[in-house]
């Protein structure tokens, strides 16, 4: 068990966590200042006999800060997200060298279409695997989703990443693995009820291991 | 000649009621004609892919060597196994059996649906087995009957019953795509599936002219008209060929 | 007494209040249905917007499947009866009843006619294959999308959107027939409407307009563009 | 003629003679009928916890016989153990059955209902007869919402915000005739608040007594006012989209299914414009009432009372502009993600605003801890919690880690039951003397705040650490996923402090029903409050007043140095007060 975020596999671990420790740090200062506020308010002016609350329907230039200062926080977190999100998520946001891979969703599984030799989607040396997806580490992969069927969500929470496939549309994402090993794609959009069934494992290998994994599923793809 | 087959069929029907009531799974009407035959099976016959169950250990175990999908059987004599064979036309329009008592079983077993081609009666129960111990679901894509989806996370048996006749209803499980059967759905008990041997046997049939029809989930229908005329046993062949 | 009482307990509460709007409460609570009827009818018209232009495919020229000619005469009638409504207000405000009431039946048979005339129209368009899920198999425009007149991608969209819309449309008419004709039997025929009271006849109208303007929208949008 | 009319009214409030039929069950009686919403709310409330109860059930102890669950049918559960497809029905519902028949009813039904004319000082509705049929709606909807748990295939399967397609086709989710009835209900709930709104509007509109100005009605009025508003508008956009949803199950047209050329994503769209704006309706009464009864408790004015008012207003006006932030990962244009993130983060200040008058208003008080001011006071802190985790969401990237984990479903959870209900619980104690004219049990009040403050933080806060591990909602069994299997512990601590948070509130409804018959007497006004209502006899008479009273202040003059006790009701006339202006009635 690791209570915190999972373990670090992609690039976008860095922003990602990075901006949620942040977060955590500005809403955690305002819950300690509130439940310790209300805790010693609570102890402090509770009913005693004889005495009387302190008239007043309040004090505008209090009530001037603690609107400004969050405003000016929220401001300036949702410009520091913003930089963020358009490196993950933006419209020119994948890069151009990125590998590309399909994954087509169905009830209840992934067809992984990988590009052979050539690299390239939508040619002859094409072939398609239920459920694994195997990716080469340090190299921007992006993945063409469409769906058969109803919505499904890509998710592989070791690279914070997560997209939705949309049916009718051809939906684009990218991310880059840094570390190797074996991790699990969820399906997180409520598909139907197979929903909780619709995983895949995800292998992530060195280069030479992706090329020999990739010709040896080829070929028995072509048999 | 009209009257005697409606009398054959009421008597028919009497036998049916009984048997019904007596609850004997066996089928009903005992004597009457028979139709049997084989279904050939001509050209080349295609390469079933593989099976990867790799992500479902239970079901690999099951198989000593690399599972293929069962579109297209052909068996070790040249026939072809999972032909639907049944009786399209050719019964009294009065005609009516009762279902029989006992289940049709469907036993999803090695992430399979065994058998892969299966007949029932109107009415008749329909024992969805689950042998596996893992998440199957079984979505009936019926037309004519009720359409049905419904899961079996665990090793379990579930019972359903179609109320109207349909020729085939598609089954197939979602979380594993491979995984596809087909079922016939009849107001008679005069269907059968041909076998590992490529034959089938359609019994108890009063005297008349039938029109029967074999259907293949991939080579499509193909259909022929049989006379049967007392207790006989007529001969009626099939022949598909691989494309 | 009791009768003045009754008569104010029409539109006003029994009791003075401070008031924030100098609108009585029928007519208040009008303005603030048909505020909720506008987002009604946005949420329809915004999905056929985003369906329509957002579609990959070409849409159907409207005067292939639909006849506008005869919607267009439909149109003018709806125009027609709010004027007939403005009639029958500035009547009962005049404190005339009687040309309150021959204007009211005009309204109430104007909307009575553009129902009749929408249920036409669909009968036909059900008989020549347009249906709510599109093109009906083996159809007369069936044939039409076979040779490419149609758009084939496009004509599910077109038929879902046009009914929905149009079907609403017409329901909203049927309602405001249906209380109209109820405020003519309960309240103008008896005689109850006068120059200190005609809230009913005012909210009506209201709802009639409104009715009227979303028609002049759809028509617009379904059978011009 | 004023004095004639207030007669007849007196005569009426004095000699009810109306039938049992008229008066309690087809009554026009704004009282009563807040309280048949207050009845059926309540029985929908404990529906959706039983249903949550099964849930969680199979979540701590997955694959295992439930307990009593024999008595449910092979479809659901055979021999007990919940089935994958009951499973996400038990999702579906309840969500549904908490958000449109339990909070929603129980804030704006019950409350609005009730409050409203006593708060504003008038007889009744500005249209009682349509306010009935705001109820006989409701009520029809939420029957036919129970009655699709036991049609064929089930109840609706496509979760509460019913995204297309799973929703628009019946092959896709395996549900037919549930799916159908869960639009059909949603129809006639939208028709019922969209009838309750408008009487609501009107009626805050037109019908408040002399002197009751803008800025003299307490906030619970101003917040209920608004979620009209965001009702009234709102609604209607769920009823269109719902009427095309079960055009599209049932006449076959196609504007969410994208096999035939719809568009998915227009459902999300349209459920979210509505979803946003909902999410405030569900929260907004509960900020009203929760000031009414801080500053009760607090024997202090309401700290700010024109920024709290101006907050509601901004929450209700930027609720409009964030619905996108449900659908960062949708596939939705990533520069519109850009916008709605900025305009959801701007709606944490007017929150945060609110909170801090809270906390000002309890500051130098002199606090009495009633059963109601113990939920006001837990309402303020869980409701931050809410507040906070949303911004975790809010922004975009991190949104990409924990949308659709059970960190939403924490966060959700702090809202609605941490804010929404402890606000509820607080507000049926706070007036249910004049309701019913007896107190609840104030021991079993305490023992039951106590218990449901503990096992609700067991309960919902240990989500948001399975949900930051990635462990996605709406899973039927997350130990299919290793990465979630170690997690097994915490799903068990959290089944059985959710069980134990159930039982608990069966201390509440039993509380309830007890005290309906053997509660404590009450007096006309047994929490010393401002408002006009407690100017009335407990429980309060048909008809309200007989001669409407006039209001010479605002309602939270509490510890004034005008008098010597520490409240000053709003109709109470000093010395010094003078009558305010009357405006001249609206002529033809």
């Amino acid at each position: 068990m690791h209570w915190w975020l999972p373990l670090k596999a992609s690039t976008f671990t860095g922003p990602i966590d990075g901006l949620f420790l942040a977060i955590l740090i500005i809403t955690g200062i305002a819950f300690v200042l509130v439940e310790v506020g209300l805790i010693w308010f609570v102890v402090k002016y509770r009913q005693r006999p004889g005495r009387k609350a302190f008239y007043t329907h309040g004090n505008t230039r209090a009530e001037v800060i603690w609107t400004t200062i969050p405003a000016v926080t929220m401001v300036a977190l949702g410009l520091v997200s913003n930089h963020y999100w358009v490196q993950i998520k933006g419209r020119n946001s994948i890069p151009p060298n990125a590998y590309p891979i399909g994954i087509h969703a169905k009830q209840f599984e992934w067809q992984i279409t990988y590009p052979g030799a050539d690299g390239k989607l939508g040619t002859g040396d094409d072939f398609t695997v239920r459920n694994q997806l195997h990716v080469p580490v340090g190299r921007p992969i992006m993945v063409q989703l469409s769906s058969e069927d109803v919505i499904h969500s890509f998710y592989v929470p070791q690279f914070r990443v997560r997209q939705d496939v949309v049916p009718g549309m051809d939906i684009k994402a990218w991310f880059q693995a840094t570390v190797p090993g074996t991790y699990e794609l969820g399906c997180s959009q409520l598909c139907g009820l197979g929903h909780y069934r619709m995983r895949a494992q995800v292998f992530v290998q060195t280069q030479d291991d992706y090329d020999a994994w990739m010709k040896q599923a080829a070929q028995e793809a072509s048999q | 000649m009209r009257k005697l087959g409606a009398m054959a069929a009421t008597g028919a029907v009497l036998a049916l009621t009984l048997a019904a009531w007596t609850r004997q799974p066996t089928p009903p009407a005992q004597g009457g004609g028979t139709i049997s035959g084989k279904v050939k099976f001509t050209g080349t016959k295609p390469v079933m892919p593989k099976i990867d169950m790799s992500e479902e250990p239970k079901c690999k175990a099951k198989y000593q060597g690399v599972p293929t999908d069962e579109t297209v059987v052909v068996n070790a004599n040249g026939t072809l196994a999972n032909v639907f064979v049944y009786v399209k036309s050719g019964l009294p329009a009065s005609y009516a059996a009762p279902a029989p008592a006992g289940p049709v079983t469907l036993d999803q077993d090695g992430c399979r649906y065994h058998p892969h081609v299966l007949g029932i009666q109107v009415g008749q129960a329909l024992a969805i087995k689950n042998s596996d111990g893992i998440l199957h679901n079984i979505k009936a894509k019926a037309k004519a009957n009720r359409p049905f989806n419904i899961s079996q996370p665990s090793v379990m048996t579930s019972n359903k019953t179609f109320d109207k006749p349909e020729v085939m209803v598609a089954l197939e499980c979602n979380v594993h795509g491979w995984m596809h059967a087909w079922l016939g759905v009849l107001p008679h008990p005069f269907f059968g599936v041909s076998g590992a041997d490529g034959s089938f046997m359609l019994k108890g049939l009063a005297p008349g002219t039938y029109t029967i029809e074999a259907w293949h989930e991939k080579y499509g229908t193909q259909t022929a008209t049989v006379t049967v005329a007392g207790s006989e046993t007529k001969t009626a062949d099939f022949s598909f060929a691989g494309k | 007494m009791t009768h003045a009482a009754a008569t104010v307990d029409q539109m006003q509460p029994p009791y003075p209040a401070e008031r924030g709007l100098d609108v009585y409460n029928k007519k208040l609570g009008m303005w603030v249905f048909l505020a909720s009827e506008v987002m009604f009818f946005a949420a329809l018209i915004g999905t056929y917007v985003i369906l329509r232009f957002g579609a990959t495919g070409e849409w159907a020229r409207p005067g292939i499947v639909l006849n506008i000619k005869i919607t267009a005469f439909n149109t003018f009638l709806l125009i027609c009866s709010s004027v007939s409504m403005v009639k029958a207000y500035a009547a009962i405000q005049d404190g005339d009843p009687k040309k309150m009431r021959f204007w009211l039946l005009m309204t109430i048979l104007g909307g009575a006619t553009f129902v009749g005339i929408q249920i036409y129209e669909y009968v036909h368009l059900v008989e020549h294959g347009f249906v709510p899920s599109g093109v009906r198999e083996g159809s007369e425009l069936a044939a039409l999308v076979a040779n490419g007149t149609l758009p084939a991608a496009t004509m599910g969209l077109y038929g879902s959107t046009f009914f929905t819309m149009t079907g609403f449309h017409g329901f909203h008419v049927t309602c405001g027939v249906i209380s109209m004709a109820y405020l003519y039997f309960t309240k103008a025929l008896p005689g109850k409407y006068s120059k200190q009271d005609y809230g009913g006849i005012e909210t009506v109208g209201l709802y009639w307009h409104f009715v009227d303007l979303v028609w002049i929208i759809l028509f617009t949008i379904v059978y011009l563009i | 003629m004023t004095s004639v009319a207030a007669t007849a009214h007196g005569a009426q409030a004095h000699h009810d003679d109306r039938s049992f039929v008229r008066k309690y069950i087809f009554s026009t009686d704004h009282k009563i009928i807040g309280i048949q919403f207050l009845f059926v709310s309540l029985f929908f409330l404990l529906v959706g916890g039983l249903l949550a109860m099964q849930m969680r059930w199979q979540l701590g102890f997955p694959g295992k016989p439930m307990p009593g669950g024999g008595v449910l049918p092979e479809t659901m559960a055979p021999g007990g153990v919940i089935l994958p497809e009951y499973y996400i029905q038990l999702v579906t519902m309840h969500g549904t059955f908490m958000v449109f028949f339990a909070i929603m009813p129980l804030l704006v039904g019950v409350f609005a209902n009730f409050l409203i004319p006593l708060k504003i000082g008038t007889h009744d509705m500005a249209f009682p007869r349509i306010n009935m049929w705001s109820f006989w709606t409701f009520l029809i909807g939420g029957v036919v919402m129970l009655s699709s748990l036991f049609v064929p295939d089930g109840a609706a399967r496509a979760g509460w915000t019913m995204y297309a397609p799973l929703s628009a086709r019946h092959d896709y989710s395996g549900a037919s005739i549930g799916q159908e009835l869960w639009s059909v209900s949603i129809i006639f709930v939208g028709l019922s608040s969209i009838l309750g709104s408008l009487n609501y509007i009107t009626t805050i509109i037109n019908n408040r007594a002399p002197g009751m100005t803008w800025f003299r009605l307490p906030l619970s009025v101003w917040s209920l006012f608004i979620t009209a508003i965001l009702g009234l508008l709102a609604l209607p956009v769920l009823s269109g989209a719902a009427i095309m949803l079960l055009f599209d199950q049932i006449i076959g047209t196609h504007f969410f299914d994208p096999a035939a050329g719809g568009q998915a994503l227009l459902w999300q769209h349209l459920f979210w414009f509505f979803g946003h704006p909902e999410v405030y309706i569900l929260i907004l009464p509960a900020m009203g009432m929760v000031s009414d009864i801080i500053a009760n408790g607090s024997r202090k004015p309401i700290f700010g009372y024109h920024s709290m008012v101006f907050a509601i207003v901004a929450i209700a006006f930027l609720g409009w502009i964030v619905w996108g932030h449900h659908m960062f990962v949708s596939g939705m244009n990533p520069t519109l993600g850009s916008s709605f993130m900025v305009s959801t983060l701007v709606i944490a200040v007017p929150s945060a605003v609110k909170t801090f008058n809270w906390m000002g208003t309890m500051w130098r008080g002199n606090l009495r801890f009633h059963v109601p001011m113990l939920h006001a006071v837990a309402f303020v802190a869980m409701f931050v919690i809410g507040g906070l985790s949303g911004i975790f969401m809010a922004a975009t990237p991190v949104d990409m880690q924990i949308h659709d984990t059970y960190f939403i479903v924490a966060h959700l959870h702090y809202v609605l039951f941490g804010g929404s209900l402890f606000a509820l619980f607080g507000a049926i104690t706070y007036w249910y003397p004049k309701m019913f004219g007896r107190l609840m049990s104030e021991p079993w009040g305490k023992v039951h705040f106590w218990l449901t403050f503990i096992f609700y933080n067991c309960t919902f806060f240990p989500m948001h650490i399975t949900g930051m591990a990635g462990e996605m909602r709406r899973l039927y069994d997350p130990n299919q996923y290793t990465f979630l299997q170690p997690w097994q512990p915490m799903r068990v601590f959290i089944s059985i402090s959710a069980f134990l948070l159930f039982a608990t509130q069966l201390i509440f409804f039993v509380n309830f029903w007890w005290s309906l018959w053997k509660g404590q007497k009450a007096p006309q006004n047994p929490w010393e409050d401002n408002g006009l209502e407690w100017s009335l006899p407990s429980p309060a008479p048909h008809g309200n007043w007989e001669k409407v009273p006039t209001v010479y202040r605002g309602p939270y003059e509490f510890s004034s140095p005008q008098v010597a006790e520490d409240y000053l009701p709003q109709y109470k006339k000093l010395p010094t007060d003078r009558e305010p202006a009357r405006v001249p009635l609206a002529g033809h």
